[in-house]
């Protein structure tokens, strides 16, 4: 059978209040459609057949489907058969929990990803070993990488189709699991984040993006990376951590964003156009494996840049950082390979030739 | 001191005197002051027919063009009044109701009373009307009894330099909001007019000729067809009043009437088609009020139920004209005046 | 040689914006010897009608403007001449006849009609006529201008300088009035006279301008030659309140005319150009708050709230009161307040505005007295 | 008590909760009292949609102007105008806030800044526009807020105001009341763009969607863009997905929506359970004092509703009044 590939275009991505406080990107449906078309027509490139898509109602899928129908009044056979996964749609991050569950359950080879860092998120929470394909319409975007989604689709399309060996075509990801127990009933939540963690002490979600440092206490990152934006820049400018290395960084600021006291001062691009004056009191290597249980007693806990958490000094919250947690289609990889070995010539060089 | 300037002249002269009196005032439309956002001049129109030029040099951003986008900025100068300034809209062609009525009947015109007389709106929103100037149906017509039908609007519309500044000041100064109607083909006539500011109050026709013979009643650029018709009509010995309505809400009853009793006879004239116009209204209302005082059944003397038309041979058939309106007096004066008639 | 005996009478320019007028009826037949100040005729011009006077002695040889017909300014309209000059010469002098000099070359000579000075109180307007002789200062009432002296400053400059001011929140002068009083209004003219560099001059003022002038020859007898006081204010307490009331409050024709007709014994003197004009006035900015708050502080409750006759009968200054029989607004009786001391004069047949409806009379009255007092 | 985790202090937040308290048992009481033919004319409710007026209006002062909607008690409470009069101008009595004149559609206060409910669907768009011009000419910092819902978004008048508003950059913020329907018609068909951040986009300026039922995300979103609007940063649009707990207005049956989606929207996006619950649950005000405050709402609601029944209506002469300042 031919592999079926799932995607997950999250319609309501960067519109949170960035916007209005750092003229964030706001990309618009009809580009984020025609995104999809243009992923579409790299995945039925490689013979991908068909794809299984999240409902919803902002307006993605009937622009996609109209891009579709226009191609095949002109007579033209560039895209797979779009199935879309019967379940009702409720505009919240639960279409997108739901939508993978079922789309790993109906055997999908991999998961395209419109959307940002919580979308991917989402998605990881629930795709146990489906490979991930991010494309970044979000506004942080630390965790997808930045390319010409054509290229995400082409190299998910190889690495589906079998032309590309598993071992180059994935790649493993870490990511940090929250735990909150409530001490008032002693249930427990479970949270992650594939980026960072990030702690505050205003206890309230609000608006959930994260832009104001003066409350800003502890930071917790999977990988630190001096190229990406938002709070996870704060750990990459004081010490790199690849995505590829085990274990993450955590780093402990100052409060009231107090930059004068013995502290390591840092202007960090902590939101897309807004460079900040943090203080830093501490960061040390946060090994996998390891629960970290943070000094702030009260709170919130902003995940990949959204508040989603929030605690009082009664509750017992804990951090953990896991290698290997789930995959992803290694793009630079398998396009790496695939113009090593030809895959898009007339004759390619034979797969085992590469090795 | 007194010279002679145009009704264009006169209106810009208004507007910077108002302007330079009260910083509430502000003046916003289309083209108003020409070429913002532009690589050339600045200032470069001051309207379409030049009406604000100038006053861009003098009062800089309280000048303000607009898209073109009237809903927008007509209701903008209307939000703008009820939160404290007088704002002078222009409309351009009055003609450009249509696409921001709403705003105009329905928000301005309603505020006062829908808010039980706790809302001023002193909003001015003048612009063009009128046939002659060879711009057809869509720039021409004289919508004067749209605006009259409304409650809470207040109409003006002026027949000469003289009075279009004083009116303009006065809407500029009243409270309420004001229809300010400019005929395009009285932009270039002159008169004398007083270099300093001064308030004509609404409600106060003009009488701009006695006469015993017969009353006509007009407002506009037929005002002045009324006295052609008036200074021919003399060379026959029939002597007529002709009454200058300047202001169209409020409306001068008072003078209408008292003229009507001494003459027992009237022709009204208006530029607007003949359905529902101010000449239907003043002859239904002198019916009503002075029917024993009449001799002779009133004439209306009105533009044809129809578009305004482009070509100039048809044009010039469509406004009335002076020979129409003696006419009109002419059958008020026959036996058979008092006769019924069927307009075209 | 010849035509120094014959005297023609001409279409007369009544204020500077006349340029023509209709001649409405004669009064004198051809044929009539006529002694100087008869009623010649009547002539009506946009703005009044009033009765043209003979300036000249004899016999009325021919009438030659048509009741009905409109003459411009300085159009032959009748021929005196004593009963020796022939009618030949008269008929040759009626036929080479040009009316003399058109508007425009009489402005150029006359220069600009309007002057205005910059004073201490504001711009002032003013009309000056006449070169030489003494100086006369005309003052006007309340809500009037200098035009009201239309058939006046001509006759007077033939013999002195005349200068006839608009006051303050008056006519084309500054609306402002500091403070709405006599005193104030006194300061003004003064003001003005530094302006233009007179130093006395002889004061005609009629009604509240006659408060003025006697105010100022009061306070500044130095500058005051004589006064002339026209149907004056400031010598009883009565006024008609409804008139002013109603000149203050009136904001249309049909309000104003019937208020203005108060001022003259013969009503139909008030034509619609005088009405328009008035309305013009009152609708100019500031003019209406200088109206109130003068009425309110000369003139409130329908009584004058100064009366200055006891002061000016000590002052000794050459006083002439003129006042109109007919006066609606001051009585003509107030006249008697100077009867002692004055040369008193009340004119049958004229009203407030006796300056223009008994043109002649008052002209040659103002004349003499201000010949005897220089 | 708990240390405040939340960005209003105590008496704020009792504030919040007063003001929505107070709009749900106004509209609640309305929507039993117009059933019984007590109340004439057509009434809108706002019940389910407190969090948005809510959120938006602690930012404002009496120098700040909105524009509602016919959707229009909720903002108005909010915005400070006096309960009394706007029950007794609902029950069309002379001692309303219109003197009876304008009814449920019409109630305005302009010395509190609300320039009037609109029974013309986008008309405030155009008006907001001004009353910020006339801020800025004034340079007083004061900000203009419009609401339209999603149906009347689509209007040409708030579409021309987005332009205007951004050529001019007025301080002016564009709320979006999304809940859903347009009248009867769903959001998803009538409007074409499909995301109202686009829209702005479209129009030059940011856009912003919240969450519409948790007071603190409309509030955070709303300081944000209030405050770069008073600063001069322009006009923005706020768009809060919210519920509606009634019919477009009194008597609608509803059939259009699926079933159990109103006993759904009522159980988990009740605006008020939603704050009353973090507020207790962070140990910052004590049940009591809610429910404290709920009797005493529900006393004020019970005595305009008795105040305004009591009321004299207008008379013969108050039919002619203002229609003019002077005529």
């Amino acid at each position: 059978m031919a592999p079926v590939v799932g995607i997950v275009a999250n319609p309501v991505s960067a519109r949170d209040i960035r916007r209005v406080v750092a003229n964030a990107t706001s990309l618009q449906i009809a580009d984020r459609a025609n995104i999809l078309l243009r992923v579409l027509a790299a995945l039925h490139a490689c013979g991908v057949r068909d794809v299984l898509m999240m409902p919803e109602n902002g307006g993605i899928r009937a622009h996609v489907e109209r891009g579709m129908m226009r191609a095949r009044s002109r007579g033209e056979d560039i895209y797979p058969a779009l199935h879309t996964v019967s379940m009702p749609v409720t505009g919240t991050v639960a279409d997108t929990h739901h939508a993978t569950a079922e789309m790993r359950r109906a055997g999908v080879s991999a998961l395209v990803v419109l959307g940002g860092d919580g979308t991917h998120r989402a998605v990881a929470a629930e795709c146990g070993t489906v490979p991930i394909a991010g494309i970044s319409t979000g506004t942080n975007n630390a965790f997808p990488e930045h390319r010409e989604p054509t290229i995400t689709g082409l190299a998910t399309g190889l690495a589906v189709t079998g032309r590309v060996p598993p071992h180059i075509a994935f790649s493993a990801n870490k990511r940090i699991d929250v735990s909150l127990v409530s001490g008032a009933t002693g249930a427990t939540v479970t949270e992650m984040a594939l980026v960072d963690v990030a702690l505050v002490t205003e206890r309230y979600i609000g608006a959930r993006a994260l832009w104001r440092t003066e409350n800003f206490r502890e930071l917790y990152v999977t990988f630190a990376d001096p190229e990406v934006i938002g709070m996870s820049a704060i750990a990459g400018l004081l010490e790199p951590v690849g995505r590829d290395e085990s274990g993450g960084l955590m780093v402990r600021l100052s409060p009231d964003g107090d930059c004068r006291k013995g502290v390591t001062t840092l202007h960090a691009p902590i939101a897309p156009g807004m460079m900040a004056r943090v203080g830093i009191t501490d960061w040390r290597r946060m090994p996998a494996g390891v629960a970290f249980v943070p000094e702030v007693s009260a709170g919130s806990v902003a995940l990949d840049g959204e508040r989603e958490l929030s605690f009082s000094e009664r509750d017992r919250l804990s951090l953990t950082l896991r290698d290997d947690a789930f995959r992803t289609v290694n793009v630079a990889a398998v396009m790496r390979h695939a113009g090593q070995n030809r895959l898009l010539t007339g004759t390619p060089v034979p797969v085992t030739a590469a090795f | 001191m007194s010279r002679k300037i145009s009704m264009k002249q006169a209106i810009n002269e208004a507007l910077d005197l108002e302007m330079r009196r009260d910083p509430t005032v502000i003046v916003m439309g289309e083209d108003i002051v020409g070429g913002t956002g532009a690589q050339g001049e600045d200032d470069a129109w001051g309207g379409v027919l030049g009406v604000t030029k100038g006053l861009y040099a003098k009062h800089g951003d309280r000048l303000m063009d607009t898209p073109l986008s009237e809903s927008a900025y007509i209701g903008a100068a209307i939000g703008a009044a009820a939160c404290g300034l007088r704002p002078v809209a222009e409309l351009m062609f009055l003609d450009f109701m249509g696409v921001c009525f709403d705003q105009i009947f329905n928000q301005a015109a309603k505020f006062r009373y829908m808010f039980g007389g706790k809302a001023e709106t002193p909003v001015v929103i003048r612009g063009m009307v009128g046939a002659g100037f060879r711009a057809a149906a869509q720039h021409s017509q004289m919508l004067t009894p749209l605006f009259t039908h409304i409650p809470g609007l207040k109409v003006v519309c002026p027949s000469n330099a003289y009075d279009a500044k004083g009116l303009l000041i006065q809407s500029i100064r009243d409270n309420d909001p004001v229809i300010f109607c400019e005929h395009k083909n009285l932009y270039g006539l002159e008169c004398e007019v007083p270099a300093e500011s001064y308030a004509i109050p609404f409600g106060e026709a003009n009488v701009l000729r006695d006469g015993d013979d017969v009353t006509i009643v007009s407002y506009g650029l037929t005002v002045h067809r009324a006295m052609e018709a008036a200074a021919a009509l003399a060379k026959d010995g029939t002597e007529a009043e002709v009454i200058d309505l300047r202001t169209l809400s409020p409306i001068d009853w008072d003078t209408i009437v008292e003229s009507v009793e001494r003459t027992g006879r009237l022709v009204v004239v208006d530029e607007a088609h003949p359905r529902c116009n101010l000449a239907t209204d003043i002859a239904a209302f002198v019916g009503q009020n002075a029917f024993g005082a009449l001799k002779a059944g009133i004439q209306m003397v009105t533009a044809p139920h129809t578009p305004v038309p482009f070509s100039p041979s048809l044009e010039d058939l469509y406004v009335p004209s002076a020979d129409s309106i003696a006419s009109a007096v002419r059958r008020t004066l026959s036996p058979k005046g008092a006769s019924p008639r069927i307009a075209a | 040689m010849l035509n120094e005996r014959i005297k023609p009478i001409v279409m007369p320019k009544w204020g500077l914006s006349m340029s023509e007028g209709k001649v409405t009826g004669w009064l004198k037949r051809p044929g009539s010897t006529i002694s100087i100040g008869d009623e010649l005729l009547e002539v009506e011009t946009d703005k009044i009608t009033n009765v043209v006077e003979a300036g000249e002695t004899g016999v009325l040889r021919r009438v030659l403007g048509e009741p009905g017909t409109v003459y411009p300014v300085k159009a032959l309209i009748a021929v005196l001449a004593e009963p020796d000059v022939p009618d030949d010469d008269i008929d040759a002098f009626i036929s080479t006849y040009a009316v003399p000099a058109s508007e425009d070359d009489g402005e150029a000579e006359a220069g600009p009609q309007y002057h205005t000075a910059e004073t201490p109180a504001g711009t002032i307007r003013y009309a000056k006529r006449g070169e030489a002789g003494p100086t006369v200062l005309l003052v006007h009432g309340f809500g009037g201008d200098l035009d009201n002296w239309l058939f006046t400053i001509d006759a007077l400059a033939e013999k002195a300088t005349v200068y006839a001011l608009d006051l303050p929140g008056h006519g084309q002068s500054t609306k402002r009035i500091v403070d709405p009083s006599l005193s104030s209004l006194s300061q003004a003219v003064l003001g003005f006279l530094d302006a233009v560099g007179v130093e006395r001059a002889h004061f005609v003022g009629h009604s509240m301008g006659g408060a003025v002038s006697m105010r100022t020859a009061l306070d500044a007898p130095g500058r005051v030659a004589s006064l002339s006081l026209i149907a004056s204010a400031g010598l009883g307490e009565r006024i008609d309140h409804g008139y002013i009331q109603g000149f203050v409050g009136a904001t249309s024709r049909r309000d104003l005319k019937p208020v203005l007709e108060t001022l003259f014994a013969d009503r139909g003197l008030v034509s619609r150009q005088m009405v328009d004009d008035l309305l013009k006035y009152k609708r100019l900015d500031g003019v209406d708050e200088a109206l109130r708050a003068l009425s309110a502080s000369l003139f409130a409750e329908g009584r004058q709230a100064s009366v200055l006759a006891a002061g000016i009968a000590d002052a000794g200054t050459p006083t002439l009161v003129v006042w109109g029989e007919e006066d609606r607004v001051i009585p003509a009786d107030h006249a008697q307040a100077l009867a002692s001391t004055a040369q008193v004069a009340v004119i049958p047949g004229a009203g407030h505005m006796v300056q223009m409806e008994a043109a002649g009379k008052v002209n040659a009255l103002l004349k003499d007295h201000i010949a005897k007092a220089d | 008590m708990a240390q405040n985790p939340f960005p209003l202090g105590k008496d704020e937040l009792l504030k919040a909760y007063r003001t929505m308290r107070t709009i749900r048992e106004f509209e609640e009481r309305l929507h039993v009292d117009f059933a019984k033919g007590d109340i004439p004319g057509f009434v809108h409710l706002y019940a389910g949609e407190e969090a948005c007026a809510t959120g938006i209006m602690m930012h404002l002062n009496d120098n700040d102007r909105i524009a509602s909607t016919h959707r229009g008690h909720g903002h108005c409470i909010a915005k400070g105008v006096d309960v009394h009069a706007m029950m007794a101008e609902i029950y069309g009595r002379s001692t309303g806030a219109c003197r009876g004149k304008g009814g449920s559609m019409h109630i305005a206060d302009l010395s509190k800044g609300m320039m009037g409910a609109n029974g013309i669907l986008g008309a405030g768009a155009p008006l907001i526009c001004g009353a910020a011009l006339a801020a800025k000419v004034r340079g007083d910092r004061g900000v203009g807020i419009t609401f339209v819902g999603d149906g009347a978004s689509n209007q040409g008048t708030f579409l021309e105001s987005l332009n205007l508003a951004a050529v001019w950059n007025l301080p002016v913020v564009f709320v979006v009341e999304n809940n859903g329907y347009a009248e009867s018609t769903a959001m998803e068909w009538a409007v074409s763009c499909d995301s109202y951040v686009d829209r702005a986009t479209g129009f030059g300026m940011p856009g912003v969607t919240v969450d519409g039922t948790d007071f603190f995300a409309v509030y955070e979103a709303a300081g944000e863009i209030i405050r770069r609007a008073r600063d001069g940063g322009g006009p923005a649009l706020l768009e809060c997905n919210m519920v509606r707990f009634y019919g477009h207005f009194e008597g609608d049956a509803q059939t259009y929506r699926a079933k159990g989606e109103l006993e759904a929207i009522r159980a988990s996006r009740d605006c008020l359970t939603i704050l009353s619950e973090r507020l207790v649950e962070a140990g910052v005000i004590g049940r009591d004092e809610l429910q404290a405050v709920d009797r005493e709402v529900n006393a004020l609601i019970e005595d305009a509703v008795r105040a305004a029944k009591a009321a004299p209506l207008p008379v013969a002469e108050d039919l002619l009044r203002d229609v003019y300042v002077s005529y």
